[in-house]
Order: structure tokens, then C-alpha cells, then sequence
């Protein structure tokens, strides 16, 4: 069995594993990032000892991340006080600020923020007073190409803090055909006790489904769609939930990839969807699920072919053709 | 006010006695430091890694005195270097002293880009298993 | 303008321990480590009595210290940088 | 992969795969006699591929990859094979180990009680540690020390020991020539040979010890010993650890408390004799 076969499985059931190579799952776990959630999920099963001691471990790094990606948040709260602007925590922060299950052992990276577009660059003026600094050469073509067409300020890092915050003001790239509403996402956000604000619930599956299906080449995909599948089984206990997603994704303009990743996380996680708007399977369907298990009981990632189609489709996603030419033209000249 | 300072007083004994001396130090002091993740002396003595100058997101570029990459042609800068900076080499610069087949008044330049890296960016983690302790 | 107030964590979130003449501290909101040299121990222990700008935190320090030097306002800013005081 | 080896050492399992078999035959030959993991259950994945698939063949250089990759790590050449896995375990301990606070420090043991030597690169510490493990001491171990934040115990990790440049003609004066691995030439790291451990530090690796004396070895001036003060030991061993900040409240009580509890002093060394007279008459006086 393919190691991410085996890692969905694990995710979805844990009950039902049978004496499985451990390694294999572990190794695809940490490739995927999942690795946190996997340990709470094979909590109380009979496990060997060397396998509970490094799930153990994992539990203990995950409240460490936690901690650390709430912090961040606060942190930039604070910096951002005094400019009264609008903050909503997107992604993984935003799971662990509002205390969703799809926090449960996830991994948190950089800090994720929406602002509104008219206020980014006050936004980023704090930040900077606050210790962040710029990393990219703010004179150079990667620079330009952020402010000009995406969904976000260049990468932000804290001096001594080393954490990267990226600022956005969209959750698509300027370039990407369909336009979710901003301004929607903002004022439906909702407002936690410390100020800050999360995405209201159908936003955030839109989010995560946007992010997935129309804005990247699938790599890492198995958390994001481990995200959905949280979300969705704890949003779907509100009965306003499946119509408000479904009038959530058209009027961002975002119904296709909201249903392919509510047939996808239904195909790898057995997430009960609303057919209404998941859709009837699709035979695309499984190029997407076998991109999302391409790794194998090494960790390695396999499929050569299959990943560059999708690494293809992605830039293709974002940008019109003229556009991708003269960016990878620009790219190779360097 | 004076009821304020009642409480404190009663609370006083969390605190030293009076008299004793706190010197606020000067603006420029610093009484706090951060125990930052140290990758460490680590995973310098047991990687081989390496140091594009510069690197991939600024080729062409050329490095300012001060580490600033800038348009070549600017007076002053030092050229790109044609390969990576083993650690050794790094560390060489990073003492002040210059590595072989580097240009002695290029070496301040790049030094100076080597600290100004930042996480995420080429050469970093290279350059964090530098960062020794004394 | 009024002065900057500024307020610190509760001692709960802070474990402290000495290290001859230094401490160093836990500080369970950010999971972040840090060794502060005085009189960042006895500011902390001062602003524990509420929220107070430079002016007041300093008529809570005279109270119990002798103070040499002007630079309080810095080393406020410094502990709030550190994330272990913030603004009011 | 279509090559691989298991190991344990002390409490960690290892799975390195590669592409080529003479890695992993130079790696079975250095640690033969090393159990291998119950269940076949590990730890740690390494990978030792190729960068690009022709470079399998084509003037064969060995990517380190595995659970955890650092993104500069540079490929070795295939004649380097056994350095790239044994750099490959490192990589995953210095990213990847949660279970232990991990110090980057050679150990050695006596009647339960360890001595934790650490320093930067270059200070001596593994030809010490190497050096004391022939003279009644047990090695636990020449790069990595693993404190159990639990119990404040020492873990074994005895590996091979790297031996690098004027070090390994130091052994090779010490101990017989089937304890050592190949001679490797122009790492990056100048000449590197490996030295297997004696066989009793093998037998007793799990056997744990209780701290005792900490060092800061310098090589290169004349004889000396100060104090440390708890803060600088503090410090210095936050940055001698690769996982101490990751590791949050856990992290902080066991490195405190091992500050409290055990002296500490740095030493300055002009040859390996001066060095191990220090270190025997600095732990008479702690003991």
C-alpha cells in the first residue's frame, strides 16, 4: 500500500488498522505534516512503545505550536492595536484561536492575516514598527510581482522572533479568475474575545477549498483536506450550514472548487457532504486523488508526471497565459 | 493616589527591603535576552551546507558594502560569486578574514549579505548553524 | 497625549528561576525563554500592582529602591518588544 | 528504496534507505552488533537518493533526505556514502527529536554517573570523549547527549565516533585497526574516520546516568580551569541544544534543573594529556 493510502486510512479509521508498517505511516505523516493529528487520532489504541513514545512526543510538540502560533497572533494584535484595523486570522491560526477540532494536533507555519485591501499598507507600516522586516529585496522583480498581482504583501519575518507573518487582503491572487469578495469575508468574519476574528464558517470552507482546488499544485494537500473534513463535521451539526455554504461559494465565485474538495475529503475521509453541493463524482476526480497519494512507505514522493501536471495546472490557474509567459521569462533571466 | 500607595505598601513584602539600590541603565542597555532556536553549532558540524551569494530570488544582483543586494554597475558593489559558500568558507567571512579565491575588498560585502539573510531565505539554516555561541 | 500605560502578565504565566543574579523566565504565553538582568525583575514585579505608565511605575519603584538613571521608558519598551509587558 | 538498514542506538531507531548499496554496506559493517529495532519500528527515516534521477549513474552525488530535509544540505559524492548517512541520522535528530532535550555534547559515564563535555565545533570534545572511553570511562556518546526531561537522567547515544583530520591519527596510536571504519578524504570537514565505540559502550547503551560534571573544553591554551556561572551554562546549553526552544515548559525545567544540580567549569587545553588530567582531577573534586 502507498504510505498515504495508509495515512488517510489511520485518519479516517483508526480503528481499523492491522498491525501496519508503523514506519511507513509515520514517515508519511511528517511528510505531510500530519503527524500531530495523527497522534491524537491513534490516541487509547494498542500501539508498540516506540510508536506511542514518538505520538506521545508529537501531542506534547503540537500544544508547543499551539502556543506558539496563538502567541504570534497576539503579538501581532498587539502591533496592530493602536491602527484600529479589522484582523481576521485565517488557517491553521484561526482553527486553534476559535478552539475548532480541526485544531486538534495541527501544525501551524507562518501567521496568516486578512485586512482590508485600503488599509494593507498601514497595516504593514505597523508590523514593520513592531520588529517584523521585510525578507525579499524590496527593489526586486519578486517584489513588484507581489504587490502587482497577489493575494498578499512579500513575506513579512519577526527580528528576533523569526516567524513570518504574510498579510493578505484576498484569499485568491489577483490573476486567478474567479474574485471572492473581500469585503464579504470581512464583514461576515466573526469576532473572537481578544479582538481578533476568524472567518465565519461556510468562509472558511470556501477558504480551504479555494486554497486546495484553485490556488496550488495539491503538494501537502492531505491536511487541507483533513482541515475540510474537521470543519465540515463540526460546522454540519447547523442546519443553516449546507445552504449558507452553497450561497457562500457562488457569490465568491468559488462553487467548483468548494464541491471538488467536499468530493474529495468524501472519497479520502469519508466526510458526510450535502450531494447539493458536493456534486455528482466527476471521473477528474481520481487524477486529484491519486496526485494527493502520491508518496510512498518512504516518504518519497512518486508520480513525476502526475505532480508536474498539476504544478502545470496550477500556475495556469493563477495567471493568464501572456502573463505566465513573461513571469517564467522574467523568472529564467533572473 | 495615597490609597494606592497603602496597598502597595501592604503587598510590600513581596518586595527587597528600601535602599537598596536599581540602576535603570542607560537607553541603549539591554537587561532582557531571548533564548532564540539555536539549529546550532549542530547542525553546522554535521551538515554540509551551503551559502548562494546571492541567492536564486536576487541572481544578477551585486551586494552593497553594507550587504544590500544592488543593480550591477553600482559603484562599489561586489559581483555575484560563481559558487555557493561552503560553511567553512562562511565562517571565514563572518570573522573577518577572507576565504580563498574571494577578492579581499569583496569580503565585507559579503559577510555583511550573509548576516542580513533571513529565515526562508537560501542559505539560511546554512548560515543559523553558524551562529556559535562563545 | 496621555503617557503610555502599560500593563504586565499575571505571575501565574511567568516561572522564574534564579541563576546566580540572573533569572530566567518561563513565560507560558509564548512558550519563550528569557534571561533578564534587573531591573527588568523588579519592573515586572512593580506593574503586577495594575496597569501604570513610566511616571507612577517609577513612584512604585522609589518606594522600595534607591533609582539611579533615567532610562525606564526604554526598558518598558524593551520587556514590551520581549512580549512580557504590553500597552495598555 | 531498494537498499536499507535498521539500527538502534541507545533509545533511537533508525531506517536509512539508498539508492546504492555500498552506503548501506559500509553503514552494516561500522555498526555490526547494534540491535536492531523491535518490530522493525523506528524513529527516523533517511534517505540517501539521488539528486536528479540520472544522477544515479552519472557522477553520483548522494542527496541527505529523510523526515526532516534542510533545505541547503548539499549532496555528497557517492564515495562519500557512509558520511552522508551518518549525516542523515544527525539531520533528523537535530530537526526531528522531541522525545529527549538534545544537547550537542559528547558524554561519558563512570559507576553511574555521566560527564556532559560540550563546546563549539573544534573544541575537542569527541577526541576527549573517544580518549576518556579507552581509559575506563564508558562512552555514551561523541556528538549528541539526551537528557530525559522526565527522570533528569542522561541516555546513551553512542554512534560511531567522527574522528576528523589530526584526531584520527590521535586513536590509530590508541586502539586496534578493526575498530575503525574507511579513511574518507576531502569532506568537507577535511579527512574523517570512524571509530566504533568499545564493545561494552555497545552492551550497556541503554543504560542511562545520572549527570555529574559539566565542561567546556577549549583546545589550544595553556592549562586552566574557571567557573561558570548558571546563567552562562544556562545559555551556552540553550544554544548547544537543537530542540530546547521547541520543547516549551518540559524544555525549561529539565535544563534548570540540570543547571542547578550539576558544577560546571571551562577548561583550557594545550595537548590531549593536559586535558585529561583536568578532567580527572575536576571530577574527584565533584564527586
Amino acid at each position: 500500500m502507498r504510505s498515504a493510502r495508509l495515512l488517510v486510512q489511520a485518519l479516517r479509521a483508526p480503528e481499523t488498522l492491522r498491525d501496519p508498517d508503523w514506519s511507513a505511516l509515520i514517515a508519511a505523516a511528517r511528510a505531510e505534516q500530519l503527524i500531530g493529528s495523527l497522534a491524537y487520532r491513534l490516541e487509547n489504541l494498542d500501539i508498540p512503545p516506540r510508536i506511542a513514545a514518538i505520538l506521545e512526543a508529537a501531542q506534547q510538540d503540537a500544544a508547543q505550536v499551539r502556543t506558539q502560533a496563538l502567541w504570534e497572533a497576539e503579538m501581532c494584535r498587539r502591533a496592530l492595536a493602536e491602527t484600529n484595523i479589522p484582523v481576521v486570522l485565517l488557517k491553521g491560526t484561526a482553527f486553534h484561536a476559535a478552539g475548532l477540532d480541526a485544531s486538534i494536533g495541527r501544525s501551524v507555519g507562518d501567521l496568516d492575516i486578512l485586512v482590508p485591501r485600503d488599509r494593507i499598507e498601514e497595516a504593514e507600516a505597523a508590523l514593520i514598527a513592531a520588529g517584523w522586516e521585510r525578507m525579499k529585496a524590496a527593489d526586486g522583480y519578486d517584489d513588484l510581482y507581489y504587490r502587482r498581482w497577489m493575494h498578499e504583501l512579500p513575506p513579512l519575518v519577526h527580528a528576533t522572533r523569526d516567524r513570518m507573518i504574510d498579510v493578505h487582503h484576498t484569499i485568491l491572487p489577483l490573476t486567478a479568475r474567479p474574485t471572492p469578495d473581500a469585503d464579504a469575508l470581512i464583514a461576515d468574519a466573526v469576532e473572537l474575545e481578544s479582538g481578533l476574528s476568524v472567518l465565519s464558517p461556510a468562509d472558511m470552507i470556501v477558504h480551504a477549498a479555494a486554497h486546495l482546488i484553485a490556488d496550488g499544485d495539491l503538494a501537502g494537500g492531505l491536511r487541507n483536506l483533513w482541515d475540510i473534513d474537521r470543519l465540515v463535521r463540526q460546522f454540519a451539526a447547523d442546519p443553516a450550514f449546507w445552504p449558507t455554504l452553497a450561497k457562500r461559494a457562488r457569490h465568491h465565485q468559488l462553487e467548483r472548487p468548494v464541491a471538488r474538495a467536499l468530493r474529495l475529503a468524501e472519497r479520502l475521509y469519508a466526510t458526510p457532504v450535502d450531494r447539493a453541493v458536493a456534486g455528482r463524482p466527476s471521473l477528474s476526480d481520481r487524477l486529484f486523488e491519486a496526485r494527493l497519494l502520491a508518496r510512498n512507505g518512504w516518504g518519497q514522493e512518486k508520480r513525476k508526471a502526475l505532480r508536474f501536471a498539476f504544478y502545470v495546472r496550477s500556475h495556469w490557474l493563477r495567471m493568464p497565459p501572456l502573463m505566465l509567459a513573461r513571469h517564467l521569462w522574467t523568472k529564467a533571466r533572473g | 493616589m495615597s490609597g494606592t500607595e497603602d496597598k502597595a505598601a501592604e503587598e510590600g513584602s513581596v518586595m527587597p527591603s528600601r535602599r537598596t539600590v536599581l540602576v535603570l541603565g542607560a537607553a541603549a542597555a539591554s537587561t532582557v535576552v531571548t533564548i532564540r532556536p539555536a539549529l546550532a553549532q549542530t547542525a553546522g558540524s554535521v551538515l554540509n551546507c551551503e551559502i548562494p551569494v546571492p541567492g536564486p530570488h536576487a541572481a544578477g544582483s551585486h551586494i552593497a558594502r553594507d550587504g544590500s543586494l544592488v543593480p550591477p554597475g553600482t559603484p562599489g558593489a561586489a559581483p555575484p560569486l560563481a559558487r555557493p559558500l561552503r560553511g567553512e568558507e562562511a565562517r571565514m567571512l563572518l570573522r573577518g578574514s577572507t576565504p580563498p579565491g574571494v577578492q579581499p575588498g569583496s569580503s565585507q560585502a559579503y559577510a555583511n549579505y550573509i548576516r542580513r539573510l533571513q529565515s526562508g531565505m537560501s542559505g539560511f539554516t546554512c548560515y543559523a548553524s553558524l551562529q556559535m555561541p562563545r | 497625549m496621555a503617557a503610555i500605560r502599560y500593563i504586565a502578565d499575571a505571575q501565574e504565566a511567568v516561572t522564574v528561576v534564579e541563576l546566580d543574579g540572573l533569572s530566567a523566565l518561563f513565560h507560558a504565553p509564548s512558550g519563550i525563554t528569557h534571561i533578564v538582568a534587573p531591573p527588568a525583575p523588579e519592573i515586572l514585579a512593580a506593574l503586577r500592582e495594575g496597569p501604570a505608565d513610566a511616571a507612577e511605575l517609577l513612584r512604585r519603584l522609589r518606594r522600595h529602591y534607591e533609582i539611579e538613571g533615567d532610562a525606564l521608558e526604554a526598558r518598558l519598551e524593551e520587556l514590551a518588544q520581549a512580549g512580557l509587558v504590553r500597552r495598555a | 528504496m531498494r537498499h536499507s538498514l535498521s539500527l538502534s542506538i541507545g533509545p533511537v531507531a533508525f531506517r536509512v534507505g539508498s539508492a546504492w548499496r555500498a552506503p548501506i554496506d559500509a553503514l552494516a559493517s561500522l555498526y555490526a552488533g547494534y540491535a536492531t529495532p523491535e518490530g522493525g519500528a523506528c524513529d527516523f527515516t533517511v534517505r540517501l537518493e539521488p539528486e536528479t534521477m540520472w544522477r544515479r549513474w552519472v557522477r553520483p552525488s548522494v542527496a541527505i533526505r529523510g523526515d526532516y530535509i534542510l533545505p541547503d544540505a548539499a549532496p555528497l559524492p557517492l564515495g562519500m556514502g557512509l558520511l552522508a548517512a551518518e549525516m542523515g541520522m544527525n539531520l533528523q535528530m537535530a530537526l526531528g527529536q522531541k522525545r529527549y532535550l538534545l544537547l550537542h555534547a559528547a558524554s561519558v559515564e563512570k559507576d553511574g554517573r555521566a560527564l556532559i563535555l560540550t563546546g563549539e565545533s573544534g573544541a575537542g570534545k569527541s577526541t576527549l570523549a573517544a580518549l576518556l572511553g579507552e581509559r575506563g570511562w564508558r562512552l555514551m556518546g561523541d556528538e549528541f547527549a539526551l537528557l530525559d526531561m522526565a527522570t533528569g537522567a542522561l541516555r546513551a547515544f553512542p554512534r560511531a565516533i567522527s574522528l576528523k583530520n589530526g584526531a584520527i591519527s590521535v586513536m590509530e596510536r590508541e586502539v586496534i585497526p578493526t575498530r575503525f571504519g574507511p579513511r574518507i578524504e576531502n569532506t568537507p570537514k577535511g579527512t574523517i574516520r570512524h571509530l566504533r565505540p568499545q564493545a561494552e559502550a555497545i552492551a550497556r547503551m541503554d543504560e542511562p546516568a545520572r549527570p555529574a560534571l559539566i565542561l567546556f573544553p577549549r583546545f589550544g591554551e595553556a592549562a586552566a580551569a574557571r567557573g561558570v556561572g548558571q546563567a552562562e551554562v544556562f545559555m551556552r546549553l540553550t544554544q548547544a541544544s537543537t530542540n530546547y526552544v521547541a520543547l516549551g515548559r518540559a524544555g525549561f525545567g529539565a535544563l534548570t534543573g540540570l543547571v542547578g544540580a550539576v558544577p560546571s567549569a571551562a577548561i583550557d587545553y594545550p595537548d590531549t594529556d593536559a586535558a585529561l588530567d583536568l578532567v580527572e582531577t575536576l571530577w574527584k573534586a565533584a564527586a
